[in-house]
């Protein structure tokens, strides 16, 4: 006895539905203004990003002579670029290695919520809201051989001055330096709400099982905030990937362009010396290997903590 | 209405004022036009110039360093040639070596302003204290020479600003046009030669590298800002500062007392020159600016008029009194007092040549590989033919 | 000897005194179950047995042993949690074994105690899930595994039963007597279910405000409740406490009736009264009805008696059922 | 409580004291340098002043182009938060309530920004604007910040969004309420956490932001701090003390903004970020 | 009239049918339960009536008018959540008058309404409270006081008391039976608690998988169970469902018993079983026990009786209470 539902009748019923429920206008109210702004100013300038850089164009007129991949291949074969990539490489392993376990180690002495941690999360976080260029500046005073704190110490301590910043074999450790103690709060903090969300009662079942301090930090909190480290992860791999205001006012890139990150090649070599074409294709590299990195990161990572 | 808008590197309050002035008076003049200046700083304003030329922003006259870069924008087509727009004979005035920086194709499309020139500042105070006698420096030679007398009584030979670069440029460029000879530029960009690859601009670099062997610079002057590095100077942190003439009063200014080095403790030094050069000629030739202004296309008629009027003698005069610059013009710098700018006047006069710094007249991708040569020839990381192949190569793909 | 002997304990939080001064003992092998209001202190006083919490003041004793500032995995205790605690990355084998594995017992011994384990519980067949895989009853059976394995000589539990849904809450009640009598360990049990309470208790401690009101066995609480707060905490529908004035004695402060202790006649009673709702429930009725003088009744009859909301009744409360309080709510021992 | 506890404890503060130094030392040396001639810098560059001389801070405080720059950086920075915070919120309604054809790749699309910085793409975005005749303008970076910070904050507010109960908006439909009129009286209202959250992310990095305001911003009188900061570095390189005074006045904003904030962050992190 | 008619409704999530094709009506001014295990599709049902769900196929009535493609807001119902869904940023009063306010009621009439909802609910104090406020039972008094404000004709529940505790579950019992008495309105409401399912219901509806089992009174449904999963699924404890052979009978697939309706003695009976637990709860007593041939069978006892777990038992069915049920699950008429 049962009549089959008429599928065009409920279709077009449906249909009347969502636009009598405000469901249309929504979509076509809500959604535009975001989507135009980003398409504007995020995905056109990347796309022309990348058509510019089959270019050799100084940025007057328009770009008319096209040069194919030539752009690619010299970029590819700049030492100074091997070093910028190389450099970045390094700030991705610094923040592995160095950053999130400062941060973990941290976190896990703070994490619980205690006037005095609270004090001490304050200060931690305090230099990842300072600006950049604010941080370059103050850390460049500290590295400065001839006024800074370091050169007040080497005279406290009868050395001679010491120029951390125009040392080739210093310089970018002193970037990296910075780096840590601009952003491990960050990251810091990621593992903190993460903890303050480990539910204690699993914390109080291995403790009665006989877990010591380590080994509750290994066998439970660490195993539940693996998605954070996932996450802090992420965010230091593609933030390592664009570090640039702290280093123009460190180094500027030098001495000798040692102390390049990418985004500081493309601004040096493309943007001030009018290498438009040639700055746009590392920037075309540069967004390639974000992407690159966020998708596989995507598929390691992320899906086996969903899981 | 017409309204002529002048886009200008920043500058002191001196300058804006002498700046302001004459836009004032030119308005005066001219029922119906007005002149407004626009200021923007130095890096800023070399980055930006080029997106700004095509935007609707457009400046009708704007500041230029001449060279290169104007035979860029002539090619783009943003610049005008103002020669049957001049007020007849009004280019006679003015040098026809000033002239040639913004001549493209016997085509003149601005003006020079002002010249400058890199010399050795010294701090006599200190070469005296080393007993180092600053007349008797001829030679390339003497002047190591003099530097290794500093060393070793105790002194810092020389202060630079090694982070920005450019004032490390000085020394390779200066030594490659004493080697070269006044031709050597054109000849490299003409490919003739060998290029920048030429024997003159390896020498220039072994010739550099033999003083940087000396540690002649302060310590950490890699890390240094020029501004940092003239402060430092006027500070009298060191006895020589390879520097335009126009440092004279910035660097008091960026002295930790404001006051700087008293005059009769300054001297002036033209950069040596060297006992066996690769081509002849060129130990009478000068480094430094022929700073000045272009037209872009889309100016008015009023706007070359008001260059033409910022140019005139008056105005030049009026300039050197004030000794905001060394002006241009034929015979203009006659007003002027003070002992340093009168010998670089004469210096630039007595000129066999006057090369534009090459980091402006090779265009900016070239110019800042030069820097960077000299950067890493300077700290010994680089040899004097990697460095002209990375020129060369930089020239190429220009 | 797994006695568990609590000597003058007291805890506070900061300023606020949680336990004022507790003694309890619970014997060797029993199922001691704590119940209480929400708020006094059941789960702090089976965190200072357990030793998750320290005591302000006072003693604890298992098996004789002075405990008080042993760490908790040394008390030979275990303990399940109302949440079961169980860890979300390890898969059930693991679970259970994780703390023999801290304790380095010998492999093979590990994996015999979890295959013994698993096989009380009936978990074998689901070893390898994770807990995220697994229904709330077989979660909380993996919980309870994780402490069978440890063999300790008291067992701790904090309202194991109260996230699962009703049947299972029976079932698993049904199971935890089992296993009690199999095991043959001493019990804690907090829960704020009396229907657990009373069924699962050898002895019941009932506690309010961080004080014990009455300790003992289940049908004693219920028959011969010691204060007025334990006669309204035990038994469900709620005992009717009525003004002494109510079975005309002025020298009582309040007397207590069960719902089931209450005849009801359509012509003749005691209490003359209104029916105002009457909830079948099948094999009884619940009746609240309304007496006037006295206040709310609750009448519980046996099968289904056809009554009507507004209908008039007559009550009568059964005299050997009544229980008397004083003034300070405490009882007293005639019901003349 | 037990000495082993005491002990532990104790080395855990001497630790964190130490890190806590580390990051506190350069911003404190910051701060009382701006109290130190240039000659005590050079010789006492941590320690406390031998007197403190305000008037580097005065002279900063009263130079009216720096009051200037914090004015423009104010302006950009709340028109960034408030055009991000309408835009995307709406957005992320769209995309967390209302399932339609093509929703998910257009979501994963609006995600890809979260790749790449301003400077891959820094010389079009500069053409763009100025082809718009933005040049010089508030807007010039209000836009392209609001557009870059829209990934992050979409992605954000989705989740959000798709935790508040569902049956909320079911009771409003019931009760006659539509979509959009839904979005502005519940959605808004009952997002103020992560609205402030997100508020706060795009404020400071609007805030603190260099690369964009520098290729976009020509005129002195549309700066913001961080290009002011530059510019007057350039002017006053051997005075360390007034550059430290500049940079401390100008961080201080930053700090107090974060201290009444610092909720909101670390309610993003936990509940954005981390489940994101 | 606000008859409901379902006629023929189907729904299916994707290729996942929950409801194959369904007819029902719910008579005008009547309190309908929906009953069945979880997931089978009760709310999805309710959803339907309310125009949150559109139904694949099939049409719903109310009060005699086809609605099936029409706007919840316009149906004339009004719906009550198990959440409450109440507007967390709104006063109570704001909440109430959400409604009427969409609806461009005249904000005199409005005011009026919102009183009156409150005086109903007793919320008059509460007006200006916001949500967050207020005790699990106000919120579950706002969330009703939105739907009256609205004068539907059919009000919709779905598990209104589930987010309660017992006893507040059954003050808002009572308090739900008296709202339905003084409004005679249509009432369906969704549950999974059976005791409200018997104590509220007018109509019960008993469901499994999308289908709808049994629809009758509640006392009719207790007694005659159409299909063995009704009478295993009504009633608390469980009804005893026994191999037919249990009873001597080779015809009968299955035998139901319930578990009050057997009688027991230390002596003689029809099954002698041995006592596995013995739960006494104060004003009755179950025992879980082991019949050979016959399985586990449940008995309950009224009082408190002095039983022990392993004890012999015997046990005699009440003859007249057997529920006989065919291979197919189906009720045989013949108790014979
Ligand atoms: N760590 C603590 N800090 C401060 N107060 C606490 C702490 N733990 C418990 N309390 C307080 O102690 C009292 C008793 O708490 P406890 O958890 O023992 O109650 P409970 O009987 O288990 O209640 P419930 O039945 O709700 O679980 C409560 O008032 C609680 O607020
Ligand atoms: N939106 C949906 N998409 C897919 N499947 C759904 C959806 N809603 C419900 N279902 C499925 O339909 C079936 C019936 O769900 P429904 O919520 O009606 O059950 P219920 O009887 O209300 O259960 P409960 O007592 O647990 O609330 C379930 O199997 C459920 O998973
Ligand atoms: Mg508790
Ligand atoms: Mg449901």
């Amino acid at each position: 006895m049962t009549h089959a539902a008429d599928p065009r009748l409920s279709a077009r019923a449906r249909l009347r539905r969502a636009l009598s429920n405000g469901r249309v206008t929504a979509v076509l109210i809500l959604l535009p203004p975001a989507l135009i702004l980003f398409t504007l100013f995020v995905m056109l300038p990347l796309g022309e990003s990348a058509w510019f850089s089959f270019f050799n164009w100084n940025g007057y007129g328009a770009p008319e002579d096209f040069v194919g991949l030539d752009n690619y291949e010299r970029i590819l074969g700049h030492s100074v670029f091997h070093t910028a990539a190389g450099n970045t490489l390094k700030i991705v392993a610094i923040s592995l290695v160095v950053q999130m376990p400062l941060a973990l180690f941290l976190a896990l002495l703070i994490y619980r919520k205690t006037p005095t941690n609270a004090l001490f999360r304050l200060v931690f976080f305090l230099p990842y809201i300072l600006a950049e260029v604010a941080a370059g500046l103050i850390w460049s005073f500290v590295f400065d051989g001839n006024y800074g704190v370091t050169a007040s110490i080497a005279q406290g301590l009868g050395f001679e001055n010491v120029f951390i910043l125009s040392d080739p074999d210093w310089a970018f450790a002193a970037i990296m330096t910075v780096i840590v103690w601009k952003y491990f709060g960050f990251h810091m903090m990621i593992y903190i709400a993460a903890l303050q969300s480990v539910p204690e009662d699993q914390i109080e079942a291995a403790r009665i099982e006989g877990a010591r301090r380590t080994q509750v930090v290994r066998y439970v909190q660490i195993p539940h905030i693996r998605p954070a480290i996932a996450v802090s992860a992420f965010f230091a791999i593609i933030g390592a990937l664009q570090v640039f205001d702290v280093i123009i006012p460190l180094t500027n890139g030098g001495p000798s362009n040692q102390t390049h990150t990418i985004v500081t090649y493309l601004y040096t070599f493309g943007l001030t010396r009018l290498n438009i074409g040639f700055g746009s294709a590392v920037g075309v590299i540069l967004f390639v290997g974000a992407v690159t990195v966020a998708i596989f990161y995507q598929r390691i990572f992320m899906k086996r903590t969903e899981a | 209405q017409t309204e002529v808008t002048v886009l200008r590197v920043a500058v002191n309050d001196e300058q804006q004022a002498y700046l302001e002035q004459i836009a004032e008076a030119f308005e005066a003049q001219n029922e119906g036009v007005t002149v407004s200046f626009e200021y923007v700083a130095n890096e800023a304003y070399k980055s930006r110039l080029p997106t700004l030329l095509q935007s609707d922003a457009r400046p009708d006259v704007f500041y230029s360093w001449g060279g290169q870069t104007v035979v860029e924008q002539v090619e783009a087509g943003f610049l005008q040639p103002i020669d049957a727009l001049l007020p007849e004979g009004f280019a006679d005035t003015i040098p026809e070596a000033g002239l040639q920086a913004y001549m493209v194709e016997d085509q003149l499309y601005g003006l020079p302003q002002y010249a400058t020139e890199v010399v050795f500042w010294t701090n006599t105070a200190l070469t005296d204290q080393a007993g180092v006698d600053i007349e008797a420096i001829e030679s390339w030679d003497d002047f190591l020479a003099a530097v290794q007398q500093l060393k070793d009584a105790g002194v810092t030979p020389i202060v630079a600003g090694g982070q920005d670069k450019w004032p490390l440029h000085f020394y390779w460029s200066y030594l490659a046009l004493r080697e070269g000879g006044p031709s050597v530029i054109t000849d490299a960009m003409a490919g003739e030669t060998g290029g920048f690859e030429n024997e003159a601009f390896i020498a220039a670099g072994r010739e550099f590298q033999r003083l940087t062997e000396l540690e002649p610079f302060q310590p950490g002057y890699i890390a240094t800002t020029y501004e940092t590095a003239s402060g430092m100077f006027a500070d009298g942190a060191g006895a020589f500062h390879l520097m335009g003439d126009w440092d004279y009063l910035p660097m008091r200014e960026r002295s930790t007392s404001g006051e700087g080095l008293p005059d009769d403790q300054l001297a002036i030094l033209s950069f040596p020159a060297v006992t066996d050069p690769v081509a002849p000629g060129g130990e009478a030739a000068t480094l430094g600016g022929i700073n000045g202004w272009a037209v872009s296309n889309s100016a008015e008629p009023e706007a070359v008029e008001f260059l033409a009027f910022m140019m005139n003698a008056e105005n030049q005069r009026e300039a050197g009194r004030q000794e905001l610059f060394i002006p241009i013009a034929e015979g203009t710098a006659d007003e002027m007092e003070n002992p340093f700018y009168i010998e670089v006047a004469e210096h630039i006069a007595a000129s066999s040549f006057h090369q534009i710094f090459l980091d402006q007249f090779l265009g900016a991708s070239v110019g800042a590989t030069i820097n960077d040569i000299s950067a890493d020839l300077a700290q010994g990381v680089m040899t004097p033919e990697d460095a002209a192949a990375q020129v060369q190569e930089a020239w190429d793909f220009r | 000897m797994a006695e568990v002997t609590l000597h003058n304990i007291s805890k506070s939080f900061g300023g606020l005194t949680v336990l004022p001064d507790l003694n309890l003992t619970v014997p060797d092998g029993s199922f001691t179950v704590l119940v209480g209001p929400s708020g006094c202190g059941k789960s702090t006083l089976l965190r200072i047995i357990s030793g998750l919490e320290m005591p302000s003041g006072g003693s604890v004793r298992i098996g004789g042993t002075d405990v008080t500032f042993e760490e908790p995995s040394k008390r030979g205790i275990s303990m399940v949690f109302q949440s079961y605690a169980l860890y979300p990355h390890m898969t059930v084998a693991q679970n259970i074994d994780f703390g023999l594995r801290l304790a380095k017992v010998p492999a093979a011994e590990r994996k015999a105690r979890v295959t013994e384990a698993a096989r009380i519980l009936a978990l074998e067949d689901y070893l390898d899930r994770k807990p995220s895989q697994l229904s709330g009853g077989q979660r909380q059976r993996v919980a309870i595994g994780r402490s069978i394995v440890r063999q300790p000589q008291v067992f701790l539990f904090d309202e194991p039963l109260s996230n699962l849904d009703a049947a299972l809450r029976t079932q698993m009640r049904v199971e935890l007597a089992q296993l009690h009598q199999s095991l043959d360990a001493t019990m804690i049990y907090v829960t704020h279910d009396q229907v657990e309470a009373m069924t699962l208790a050898d002895q019941i401690v009932v506690m309010k405000a961080g004080r014990i009101e009455q300790v003992g066995a289940p049908m004693d609480v219920y028959d011969r409740p010691q204060t007025a707060f334990v006669a309204g905490f035990i038994g469900s529908p709620r005992m009717n406490l009525l003004p002494g004035t109510a079975i005309g004695r002025a020298d009582v402060a309040q007397v207590g009736i069960r719902p089931e202790h209450i005849g009801v006649s359509s012509s003749v009673g005691t209490w003359a009264a209104r029916a105002q709702v009457v909830e079948t429930l099948g094999a009884d009725t619940v009746v609240y009805a309304k007496v006037d003088q006295v206040g709310d009744v609750t009448v519980r009859l046996p099968g289904n008696q056809r009554l009507k909301a507004g209908e008039t009744l007559f009550l009568t409360p059964e005299p050997q059922n009544l229980h008397l309080f004083d003034d300070a709510g405490l009882r007293m021992e005639d019901p003349s | 409580m037990t000495r082993g506890h005491l002990a532990r404890n104790l080395l855990r503060l001497a630790f964190l004291c130490i890190v806590a130094s580390f990051v506190l030392a350069p911003m404190l040396a910051t701060v009382l340098g701006g109290f130190k001639t240039n000659a005590e810098i050079r010789t006492n560059a941590l320690g406390l002043p031998a007197i403190w001389n305000t008037q580097f801070y005065g002279s900063i405080l009263s130079d009216p182009a720096f009051w200037r720059y914090l004015g423009n950086s104010l302006v950009i920075s709340i028109g960034s938060v408030v055009l991000t915070l309408i835009t995307g919120a709406a957005a992320a309604y769209v995309f967390a309530q209302i399932r339609f054809f093509g929703s998910r790749m257009l979501f994963s699309y609006v995600l890809l920004g979260l790749m790449f910085p301003f400077a891959t793409a820094i010389l079009p975005l500069f053409i763009k604007v100025r082809d718009m005749g933005l040049l010089d303008t508030w807007w010039a970076v209000i836009l392209p910040q609001t557009a870059f910070s829209l990934s992050l904050a979409i992605l954000l507010f989705r989740t959000f969004f798709a935790q508040l109960p569902r049956e909320l908006f079911e009771a409003a439909y019931i009760d006659g309420c539509g979509y959009v009129r839904f979005f502005w009286r519940f959605t808004l209202p009952l997002s103020a956490p992560i609205l402030a959250t997100v508020g706060t992310f795009v404020f400071v990095q609007s805030w603190n932001n260099f690369l964009l305001p520098l290729v976009v911003l020509n005129s002195r009188e549309v700066f913001t701090w961080p290009l002011g900061m530059m510019q007057f570095r350039g002017e006053y390189v051997t005075q360390w003390n007034l550059t430290l005074a500049f940079v401390t006045l100008t961080i201080l904003p930053a700090i107090v903004f974060f201290l009444a904030a610092q909720k909101y962050i670390v309610a993003g992190l936990t509940g954005g970020a981390v489940k994101g």
